[in-house]
């Protein structure tokens, strides 16, 4: 292994981590809710325009930022839940499907009316350079990588370890018999709700620490969150996880071998084989169910 | 079912009848206005001149339209507020000076939503319903989406800002170009780095036709003309949330300087990655590097200033009385100095041109007004460097040069400037600035 | 006065182009059960073939053999049926919203090869100097009216073909398996071969129809074909009343005049960031309220084949 | 005394019905058996009864209150309880959680004594209590099912086809099992489409229902002679 492949790997982990935050919400809603949202990406904008006002604006720490980036888009999810979704759950998932695209429509419209349609970037650095051997990596991505696994993890706790988070897995995991066993399910729509869209914040607010702050980030996320999505196994949580790992992994290692110019092409063509290769999703263990 | 099909029936119907009168009325259009450019009587010609552009028919009354068909929103948003701020300059300068034709001056602002199907349908909501006389304010994609329809309307149209390499051909009868082209922009990269003594150079370059044009050229005046080497070419897609592969893979021969063709919202975090990780060396930028975003990255600690990052824009031609006369004016709108890489005085100077030309003709008959174009830039003529002065110019039957706030604006047969000036600009104290003008040295052309 | 109904011509042209593919997807959205998130990708390749085959001269592209517009027509058709093909076989493997991703990665990927592959699609500059059909009779600004009459009278033929194939038995089928695809399949029908048949006349159709596009547009880029063009006609079938006969004209008639004619709205130039923005609220107020109180659509299905169930029935 | 009735329902997908005006009442404490042939709609009857499909036309009540458009939660709540044919676990879930999460209506502490009980009624389950429900035997999975559903001591229990495809001598103790859950005070209406032997017996009353209607009601012992039984279970029609 050469050195450009071991910092394109770091790389890799560090697309990886920020598309697998942004992919598990994604999944979740997906799986207990039962259809596709695509106002997911707004969220991830939403996320990163109240990280940068946070930080900007009221000069806050970049940590308290993001949690409170996090806390807030998460409570809007539940009120979008409501107001907006809840409403037309009984007319199936096409119905919710071009809701959450009308949904994502009108908060693209907002976004844009209330922040402007400039880029920014945060005024924060990322901390120094470490040299590691042959392999470099700074420390806001270190940062990044951690803060990735350590949510995975509280997340994992909380979804084995807790009454709720079983709930949502039994949700989850048969819809139908959740509701035959007397599961809340308005309690664990909440819940879904809500981590969903504080996970969509968090990679608002990642994407926008490592790239820009820009209205169209949601229109260009859901794209590839869907890509990782669908390679997961739709709805398979930890699926997902892995999903988003290799699909970042695959469009940085890429460049190794092709023009970087099909690093996209690279995202879709990883998706089209793994369908191909395995059509229920490349990590779900059990059989898709269908729309 | 049944009333369904007769709905549609009854549409196709309409349509039909409609295409058919739509087919009179057109041809009346053309007749009228082909007949009466030659007439004297301006009172005849103006409004024939309104018939010849399609425009609402308003009479000799009224103010005179100019349009301005521009991204307000998209990806051309972020320079909207500058490039209006320039044109009502010179609106109001035109207006205060008595108008044209002893007519005010009213400027129309279309959006074209940055995108191919924007444009086309506010070119036709410009003209149709809107009428504007004249057009001006498109970008690149914008102007040759309607590049036809602007020459079947006859309409006179300046793009202040497109450097597509499309239009190095295709202008001078009613579309001009008041800038340097990209293919120039490349030119000029090329001849930077030759001057600078590089010898290898790495390019990272944004997949989109502004961005790749002059990199083509960049890279094809650097390598066979000049003999240098590029050792790294890469491309990428905007639009992504980080570009930390490309950047590494630009820097991985150690290149002596990176040549970045991009939009500045690629741009940024391009460079934001390269202060991470230190990677040092210097940039060659493209002239959509060369705005206040990029230079406030200096703010941030990415440490581009003070001669690591340069870049060759169309300069403003600073001076030029009319750049003296203009730039206070703008800068009690924004607060802003004008800045050459966001074409705010291109902007002012395409609106003064088109009231000069509408004066010139006596009309705003479209192909009266494109005739005059060309000749009132060029010498030979009084140069003048304001519309009062040109006006008066003209009312005492003088020919007319104008040289405007971004050059001397001297254009060649297909409406492209002839010598377009650039300057090096480096960024100081958290902005552009420029620190040099330099000639385009003609012995590089491809 | 006139000038509004140059405009409108223009906004009703568009429209028209819109309620045809809104009648393609219809066709395998709607009946036949297959959400295609892709259909950009198929009016590119449609559109693309359309421009290089009929292109005579352009020093920088390998392959310029100038053929006859009608030829360039049926290429471009067989082109949008053979990606149909193509995309199809390994995606109809996967129903429901697995195809509906797949599809939309397959558009993408076909929009990036547009921009990549410069030596045949000059990349990101496209094609912009082109003849249209009939130009040399039909003159300047009375061309409008004719692509106008041109787009509407191919409307009008989609429709009539829409409303057989939606009566035939063909049509029953398909919205028989996509209602009961393991009954279907327990008759003895072979739904998956009969899905890779519609999506590839969907292709076909899309091919065809693109140069209409092309047309009206005036030029070739691949920013023409993002996925907007996709949502737009979603949208205009959701809101027509999807699966229903009427509802894709409808739809699209209506979308497309309300969002445009918005821009007749023209506030200050300050005020222009935020109008633009709005259209983006609106449209998406529509989308929602429209799902919340009429899921079904303007026009519903089973108006469009009441009688025909009842026949069944009886 | 009528505890669960269905009355005149009619339900489908979507907009096709596939029930109509179905007429179907189970006593307390009694057993009733629906059987028809594959397609009838019996697991639409099942999914109409407890809220999962909607009732287009037609009333339901339970106990003497109206459920007609009540939530899945609420008939729950007044003590329904279902074991679904097929996905009548969660797969991705331990044995422990699917039990206790069928629990999820009782106190913490009476839930887990209610996993106990469960696990001295199946053995067996109790041995694969750290598995997750995806690698349990088919039979397995029934017993599970039946425990989640009659865990909570529901005074109605709807079984969807229990023994499907399972051994011979699993189906006889699995039969064993429900029949003491009805001495024990509950009702029962079992959807019957295999070992229809096994289990009539038991039975009170015997639906048939054809072509999403009612085709007959009858006494148990009236099906139990064979020509009965085939002309039931190998299609009405012929």
């Amino acid at each position: 292994m050469t050195p450009a492949d071991m910092q394109n790997i770091i790389f890799g982990l560090v697309t990886g981590s920020i598309l697998a935050i942004a992919t598990v919400g994604f999944s979740m809603i997906r799986q207990t809710e039962g259809f596709i949202n695509i106002a997911h990406g707004q969220l991830l904008t939403l996320g990163a325009f109240l990280g940068y006002f946070f930080v900007a604006t009221l000069e806050m720490n970049v940590f308290l930022a993001g949690l409170a980036s996090m806390l807030l888009v998460g409570l809007f999810g539940v009120l979008l839940s409501i107001v907006v979704f809840r409403p037309v759950a009984k007319s199936g998932p096409l119905a919710q499907l071009f809701t959450s695209i009308g949904l994502a429509y009108l908060l693209f419209g907002l976004i844009r009316v209330v922040f402007g349609a400039n880029v920014t970037f945060f005024p924060t650095g990322f901390g120094g350079r470490l040299d590691l051997g042959p392999v470099n990596v700074t420390v806001g991505e270190i940062l990044i990588i951690v803060v990735a696994a350590t949510v995975v993890g509280l997340l994992a706790l909380f979804l084995t370890q807790t009454r709720l988070g079983t709930w949502i897995r039994a949700t989850a995991s048969n819809p139908e018999l959740a509701r035959l066993r007397g599961i809340p399910v308005n309690r664990v729509s909440y819940a879904v709700w809500f981590v969903a869209s504080a996970l969509a914040g968090l990679a608002g607010v990642m994407v926008g620490l490592i790239g820009n702050v820009h209205s169209e980030l949601g229109w260009t996320q859901i794209l590839i969150i869907l890509a990782a999505a669908v390679l997961g196994g739709l709805g398979s949580i930890y699926g997902v996880l892995a999903a988003g790992l290799l699909l970042g992994l695959a469009m940085d290692l890429s460049a190794l071998i092709i023009p970087t110019s099909y690093r996209t092409v690279v995202a879709f063509g990883v998706l089209i084989l793994g369908l191909l290769l395995r059509p229920q999703g490349l990590f779900a263990a059990k059989g898709r169910r269908e729309a | 079912m049944k009333p369904g099909l007769r709905q549609m029936v009854i549409l196709a119907v309409i349509a039909l009848v409609a295409a058919a009168c739509g087919d009179a009325g057109g041809e009346a259009d053309t007749t009228v206005g082909g007949d009466t450019t030659t007439s004297a009587g301006s009172e005849a010609t103006t409004t024939a001149g309104d018939g010849a552009t399609s425009t609402a028919g308003d009479g000799e009354e009224g103010p005179i339209k100019f349009g301005m068909l521009i991204g307000v929103t998209g990806d051309y948003a972020p320079y909207y507020d500058v490039s209006k701020a320039g044109a009502d300059v010179a609106i109001a300068e035109i207006n205060d000076a008595g108008g044209v034709l002893g007519r005010q001056v009213e400027l129309v602002v279309v959006d074209n939503k940055s995108t191919v199907e924007g444009a086309v349908q506010g070119f036709s909501q410009i003209v149709d319903v809107e009428g504007v006389h004249v057009l001006g304010g498109p970008e690149s994609d914008g102007a040759i989406a309607n590049l036809q329809a602007i020459k079947d309307l006859q309409l006179p149209t300046i793009c202040p800002a497109c450097g597509t390499s499309e239009l190095d051909e295709a202008g001078g009868d009613y579309i001009w170009r008041i800038t340097g082209s990209d293919s120039d922009g490349g030119l000029i990269a090329a001849q930077f780095a030759r001057d600078a003594g590089y010898t290898r150079v790495a390019m990272l370059v944004q997949n989109t036709e502004g961005a790749s044009a002059p990199a083509d050229v960049f890279k094809q005046v650097f390598t066979e003309i000049i003999g240098g080497e590029v050792v790294a070419d890469v491309r990428f897609d905007p639009g992504q949330s980080s570009y930390q592969a490309q950047v590494d893979q630009a820097f991985a021969d150690e290149p002596e300087v990176v040549y970045v063709g991009s939009g500045f919202e690629a741009g940024g975090i391009i460079l934001t990655e390269w202060q991470r990780r230190g990677y040092g060396g210097g940039f060659l930028f493209s002239p959509d590097m060369v705005v206040p975003e990029i230079a406030a990255l200096t703010e941030q600690g990415v440490e581009i200033g003070d001669g690591v990052a340069r870049a060759a824009i169309a300069a403003y031609d600073t001076g030029s009385p009319a750049y003296e006369s203009y730039a206070p004016r703008y800068e009690a709108i924004t607060g802003e100095q004008p800045t050459p890489g966001l074409y705010d005085a291109n902007q002012y100077d395409q609106y003064i041109i088109l009231a000069l030309a509408i004066t010139a003709a006596g009309t705003t008959d479209g192909p009266a007004v494109a005739a005059e174009i060309t000749e009132l830039l060029n010498p030979p003529g009084t140069t003048v460097y304001s519309y009062a002065d040109g006006v008066a110019a003209i009312e005492a039957g003088e020919d007319i040069d104008y040289h405007g706030a971004s050059s001397s604006l001297d254009v060649n047969e297909f409406g492209n400037l002839s010598s377009p000036n650039f300057g090096e600009q480096n960024i100081v104290d958290g902005q552009w600035s420029q620190v040099a003008t330099v000639e385009l040295d003609p012995s590089l052309r491809p | 006065m006139t000038g509004v109904i140059l405009f409108l011509v223009g906004v009703v042209t568009l429209a028209g182009i819109y309620a045809i593919l809104a009648m393609i997807l219809n066709l395998e959205a709607g009946w036949a059960g297959m959400w295609d998130l892709g259909l950009a990708g198929l009016v590119a390749v449609g559109g693309y073939v359309f421009i290089i085959t009929t292109q005579t001269t352009h020093e920088d592209v390998v392959f310029a053999p100038g053929w006859p517009m009608w030829a360039g027509v049926v290429a471009g058709s067989l082109a949008g049926g053979i990606a149909a093909l193509i995309i199809g076989i390994p995606s109809l493997r996967v129903r429901g919203e697995y195809f509906l991703i797949t599809t939309l990665a397959f558009a993408e990927v076909i929009r990036q090869l547009s921009i990549n592959l410069g030596t045949i699609t000059r990349g990101t500059v496209g094609f912009n100097q082109f003849s249209r059909p009939f130009e040399s009779l039909v003159s300047g600004s009375a061309y409008r009216w004719f692509l106008l009459a041109m787009v509407w009278v191919i409307v009008l033929l989609v429709y009539l073909l829409m409303r057989r194939l939606g009566h035939s038995p063909y049509g029953r089928l398909l919205r028989g398996f996509r209602d009961n695809d393991p009954v279907a399949r327990s008759l003895g029908k072979h739904t998956n071969r009969h899905r890779i048949q519609t999506f590839v006349l969907a292709g076909l159709m899309y091919g065809a129809v693109a140069p209409l596009y092309v047309w009206f547009i005036r030029t070739v880029t691949p920013s023409l074909f993002t996925s907007e063009v996709t949502f737009v006609t979603w949208t205009a079938l959701v809101i027509g009343g999807i699966a229903s006969l009427r509802g894709p004209v409808l739809g699209a008639a209506i979308l497309l005049v309300v969002t445009e004619a918005a821009a007749l709205v023209q506030g200050s130039g300050e005020m222009a960031v935020v109008l633009a923005s709005v259209r983006f609220i609106v449209l998406g107020l529509v989308l929602i309220l429209v799902m919340r109180f009429r899921p079904e659509g303007l026009a519903k299905e089973r108006d469009a084949f009441a009688r025909a169930s009842r026949r069944v029935e009886a | 005394m009528t505890l669960l009735d269905l009355k005149g329902i009619e339900t489908g997908y979507g907009k096709i019905p596939v029930l109509h005006s179905v007429d179907l009442r189970v006593d307390e404490n009694e057993m009733v058996a629906l059987i028809g042939p594959n397609g009838a709609g019996k697991t639409s009857l099942a999914k109409a009864a407890f809220g999962l499909l909607p009732a287009m036309r037609g009333s339901i009540s339970f106990d003497g209150e109206d459920l007609t458009g009540a939530t899945t939660a609420r008939r729950i709540h007044l003590g329904m309880a279902m074991a679904p044919q097929v996905e009548n676990t969660f797969p991705e879930l331990t044995v422990d959680d699917n039990l206790l999460t069928s629990f999820s209506t009782l106190a913490p502490e009476d839930s887990a004594a209610a996993v106990e009980n469960a696990y001295a009624l199946f053995p067996r389950l109790a041995e694969r209590r750290r598995q997750s429900a995806r690698t349990l035997s088919g039979g397995e999975r029934q017993m599970l099912a039946f425990a989640c559903a009659s865990g909570t001591k529901p005074r109605f229990l709807l079984l969807d086809e229990p023994t499907t495809g399972l051994a011979p001598t699993i189906v006889h103790s699995l039969v064993e099992r429900i029949v003491e859950f009805k001495d024990g005070g509950a009702s029962i209406l079992w959807i019957i489409e295999e070992n229809p032997l096994e289990v009539l017996p038991y039975v009170d009353r015997v639906y048939v229902l054809s072509n999403g209607t009612v085709k007959a009601e009858t006494k148990a012992e009236d099906l139990l002679s064979e020509e009965a039984l085939r002309t039931l279970f190998f299609g009405l029609e012929e």
